[in-house]
């Protein structure tokens, strides 16, 4: 049996190592992260039966859980592993060619830094821990988004530094008073002792929580620094920004909210800013006529909306669309930033209006980046039509006004979002034809953009189609985090 | 109305922290988990340090992560500032005599007491962040006062690599000998010992190595880039 | 005198965070901001020790010469702060670097003249 | 001892608050230097002698080291 905990001791391993291979040769660095996420990946899946049996509680330090760190590795943990592998892997190969600006070297370990930074947040099963690991994707994204040092990025990541800084103050707070409140810092343990606090406490610690993970997860108000971040940045962090390290935050407050909290009175609440995110988002993506990549990242905030909302929902039902969401989004977002990034490249600039005609010039790319536009808006067959039918079946069947409002509000915005794909697509393959001539050069993508393109492009078409390639651990995972009461006796009751 | 809006959030999240505070007796004994380690710490892991053998032993995987935080903003440092171009380095005038002897004289000295920190880290208070500290602050001394000599850049790296990979490897080591990721799989040794505490003192000089080499990095960096 | 003395601790890092806040939410120029980031770290240091103390008791090391019994105070908040004190030199150096940079672009610190991206 | 521990507080949320007022960041700096170092005393009055080493080796030394080698890389004064 392969120990879970070399799901973060391997890509640890191989970054602090690749200064020692730049030392040597520079060109091998950017061979390490694919590596060393493949080897996750298949570690993972190798876990995967096991796990949806029975969990893995993995004490670190070879103490009994609450005296030592624990690796909480469950279906929710584990699947989410799989998907930052999976996902990190794809823009791993991408980055591989299209990284160019120096020191690459740098660039390399910073990214596999950061995926190892989510990897943990989503194991680990106590909550200081789980703020390091969530430092650790940070910081690491900050000097990602610096990485080009030019103008619009530097300035981008310094802004995104500040507010991820304090955000960090309050999650720091927060575990802070927990402590001070219950004298221990294990989730599980915590959990098992929540009921004894005072309703107004955990209320005023569960708000500094959501506000400090609120800052990654981009959550209307706190989410003034994603549009810069994620369009300034190079296209292949953009791309992991916003398939996996916005992600983590939901994680971590859906974590907070159910296993740690058990605040089912603040769900309401959490769906409204949900829904307030998702229209916003939308509404703002709509307005952005000039660069892609803006508009991309405005559309996550949207769907990152749409995920709160569904985890606010407050059912089994409802969390299993949000995980859905979160996958079918991280996927296709994480192909629509990898296509438009090969796009910009060939077409030299970011604006929507020059990137117009280049559906026949790079004939794959924009038919992935349109597979991807459309899941997104959720077209059959694609798989974001299953992941936002199965959240509004779950609204639909609380049967309670707020949601069934809420739900009508998203839909519109759904509408919206189909409003600005469709002009894009449409200006993809319809227009732009007289300059082409002009811009005889542009030629398709390299393969090393190509295969991480076409792979989440077949992924996408394939949830879609065969919808229980996913269904069935997300329905674990759903139930791991419904089900606050197994949490507990499995980490406490450990052998 | 930019200062307002700060001062009312300001007072907003105040009266946040006096509600919740105000429930959180000072000084009063509140220990739960923490009871275990004061008692059972020092048998457990043959640190007299509770806080070394918590930072190291009970609590190791965050202190594991927390040296790869310093290891990114090392290598974010070198990545977002621009490459230092060789003339510019070189005009910098020099310091002045008394700075370059005092800081020849004073050098060994700053790494000998932070070596002797780290190293003593189970025994008495200090260890390997409090000596990798005093560790970078002597190599910023040498910066002082010879600006523009990029002070060894590729030990540094190499130190920092050899010591993260031994802090890693020292980990699986544990799960090979069958007690778990950074588990002790070392004789305990006689207590208040040098040699002692297990992998402690191990873990405790990869530490201090790497967080020395990093922090001296990152000033590093920042002086000699443009 | 005994709601000082039992809250002077809480006060002093709690005010410490919120001078920071302040700082961060108010200034415009980027060392400034900075500086209230080193501010919330620090008030949030002597949060976290003050929340772990125990009165009349001694610093949890048990070097030679001192019993097993003696009552310590709590050794974990101490172990968090010691990470967090680390974790936060790095973002500040970080910080300091890209606003270094910043200046370089664009020649001020003041944030409120950047316009290259909205704020 | 009250009495003292008291009017180090209060002199560490002066200087935090000088911190914020001066116009000249290399004053800035050094009170923000202050600060740390009164943080760290309270550390040791606080029974925590290992994070008062941090804190003063870290947060006292380097970090200042830091600020002032930034501010001389920038602007020294705040407009």
């Amino acid at each position: 049996m392969v120990s879970p905990s070399l799901l973060i001791a391997i890509p640890l391993a191989s970054a602090f190592a690749a200064p020692l291979v730049a030392l040597g040769s520079k060109k091998l660095v950017k061979w390490i992260p694919p590596l060393a996420l493949a080897a996750d990946l298949v570690i993972g899946l190798v876990l995967l039966p096991q796990v949806l049996d029975k969990v893995i509680v993995v004490s670190i330090g070879g103490y009994p859980p609450p005296f030592c760190i624990n690796l909480m590795v469950g279906p929710l943990g584990l699947s989410l592993a799989i998907l930052i592998s999976l996902v990190g892997l794809l823009v791993s190969i991408y980055a591989m060619g299209y990284i160019k600006t120096e020191p690459t070297e740098k660039y390399h370990v910073l990214y596999l830094l950061l995926t190892t930074g989510a990897l943990g947040i989503v194991l680990t099963g106590d909550i200081f821990n789980l703020f390091v690991f969530f430092e650790i994707l940070c910081i690491a994204s900050y000097a990602l988004t610096a990485y080009e040092k030019d103008r619009p990025g530097t300035e981008a990541a310094i802004k995104y530094l500040i507010q991820g800084t304090v955000g960090s103050t309050f999650i720091l707070v927060a575990i802070g008073f927990l402590y001070g409140l219950f004298g221990t810092l294990n989730m599980a343990d915590i959990a098992a002792r929540v009921p004894s606090a005072e309703p107004l406490h955990l209320f005023l610690i569960l708000a500094f929580f959501v506000v400090g993970f609120g800052v990654e997860a981009a959550i209307f108000p706190l989410n003034a620094w994603l549009p810069d971040a994620h369009s300034s940045a190079p296209s292949s962090v953009s791309a992991i920004l916003s398939g996996i390290a916005i992600k983590t935050g939901v994680y971590a407050i859906a974590r907070i909210c159910y296993t740690l909290m058990n605040a089912q009175g603040f769900l309401v609440f959490l769906s409204l800013i949900g829904v307030i995110t998702l229209v916003v988002g939308e509404i703002a993506a709509y307005r952005q006529k000039g660069d892609i990549k803006r508009m991309l990242a405005y559309s996550s905030v949207g769907h990152i909306g749409l995920i709160v909302f569904a985890i606010g929902i407050g059912t089994s039902l409802g969390l299993f669309g949000a995980l859905f969401q979160l996958v079918t989004h991280a996927l296709a977002k994480c192909l629509l930033f990898l296509a438009a990034g090969y796009m910009i490249y060939r077409a030299g600039s970011k604006k929507l209006s020059d990137i117009e005609g280049l559906g026949r010039r790079m004939p794959l790319t924009a038919v992935a980046f349109t597979v991807a536009a459309f899941s997104l808006v959720g077209l059959p067959p694609f798989a974001g039509f299953m992941s936002k039918l199965s959240i509004f079946c779950a609204a639909l069947k609380t049967d309670r006004a707020a949601y069934l409002g809420f739900a009508a509000v998203a839909l519109a915005a759904t509408v919206i979002e189909a409003g600005y794909f469709f002009r894009v697509i449409q200006g993809l393959y319809f227009k732009g034809g007289e300059k082409l001539q002009s811009a005889a050069g542009v030629k398709e993508a390299p393969a090393t953009a190509l295969i991480p393109i076409v792979v989440l492009a077949g992924l996408v078409v394939a949830i879609g189609v065969y919808p229980q390639l996913v269904t069935d651990v997300l329905d674990g995972a759903a139930n791991e985090l419904f089900n606050r009461a197994a949490y507990i006796s499995d980490v406490l009751e450990a052998p | 109305m930019r200062k307002a809006v700060a001062l009312l959030l300001v007072l907003v999240v105040g009266a946040g922290f006096y509600v919740v505070l105000a429930n959180i007796p000072f000084g009063v004994d509140k220990a739960d988990v923490a009871n275990h380690y004061v008692r059972n710490g020092a048998r457990e892991t043959g640190a007299v340090n509770i806080v070394t053998a918590i930072v190291v032993a009970y609590r190791g995987f965050d202190t594991l992560g927390e040296v790869t935080v310093l290891f990114i903003a090392a290598v974010g440092v070198g990545a977002v500032l621009l490459p230092a171009s060789r003339p510019a380095a070189e005009e910098k005038t020099e310091a002045s005599l008394i700075v370059r002897t005092g800081s020849r004289v004073l050098f060994p000295f700053i790494i000998l007491l932070g070596a002797y920190i780290l190293v003593h880290g189970h025994l008495t208070p200090g260890g390997g962040f409090q000596g990798g500290a005093v560790i970078a602050s002597g190599f910023l001394l040498l910066y002082l006062a010879w600006p523009g000599q990029g002070a060894a850049r590729k030990a540094f790296s190499a130190v920092e690599s050899l010591s993260g990979l031994a802090f890693v490897a020292v980990g699986i080591l544990g799960i090979v000998y069958g007690v778990g990721f950074l588990g002790n799989f070392l004789p305990l040794g006689v207590r208040n010992e040098l040699l002692s505490a297990g992998v402690i003192p191990i873990i405790y000089v990869a530490i201090g190595l790497k967080v020395g080499a990093e922090l001296a990095g990152v000033v590093g960096h920042l002086m000699e880039r443009p | 005198m005994e709601q000082v003395a039992n809250y002077m601790y809480y006060a002093g890092g709690g005010g410490l965070i919120l001078i920071g806040l302040y700082m961060v939410l108010a200034k415009t120029n980027l060392v400034k901001i900075i500086l209230g980031l080193s501010f919330l770290d620090t008030g949030i240091h002597v949060l976290l020790v003050a929340i772990g103390y125990v009165r009349g008791r001694t610093a949890p090391i048990f070097s030679e010469g001192i019993a097993d019994t003696t009552a310590v105070v709590d050794p974990v908040p101490q172990a968090l702060v010691l990470t967090a004190i680390v974790i936060g030199v790095g973002v500040l150096g970080l910080a300091l670097a890209l606003a270094i940079q910043v200046y370089r672009h664009y020649g001020t610190l003041d944030v409120a003249k950047m316009k290259g991206l909205k704020w | 001892m009250i009495i003292i521990e008291a009017i180090l507080i209060l002199f560490m949320l002066v200087a935090a608050v000088a911190t914020s007022l001066f116009r000249d960041l290399i004053s800035a700096v050094v009170t923000c230097a202050a600060v740390s170092l009164l943080a760290s005393l309270l550390f040791y009055l606080l029974d925590a002698p290992d994070v008062a080493m941090a804190e003063a080796a870290i947060g006292a030394g380097l970090t200042t080291a830091m600020f002032v080698v930034a501010v001389r890389k920038t602007k020294r004064h705040e407009e």
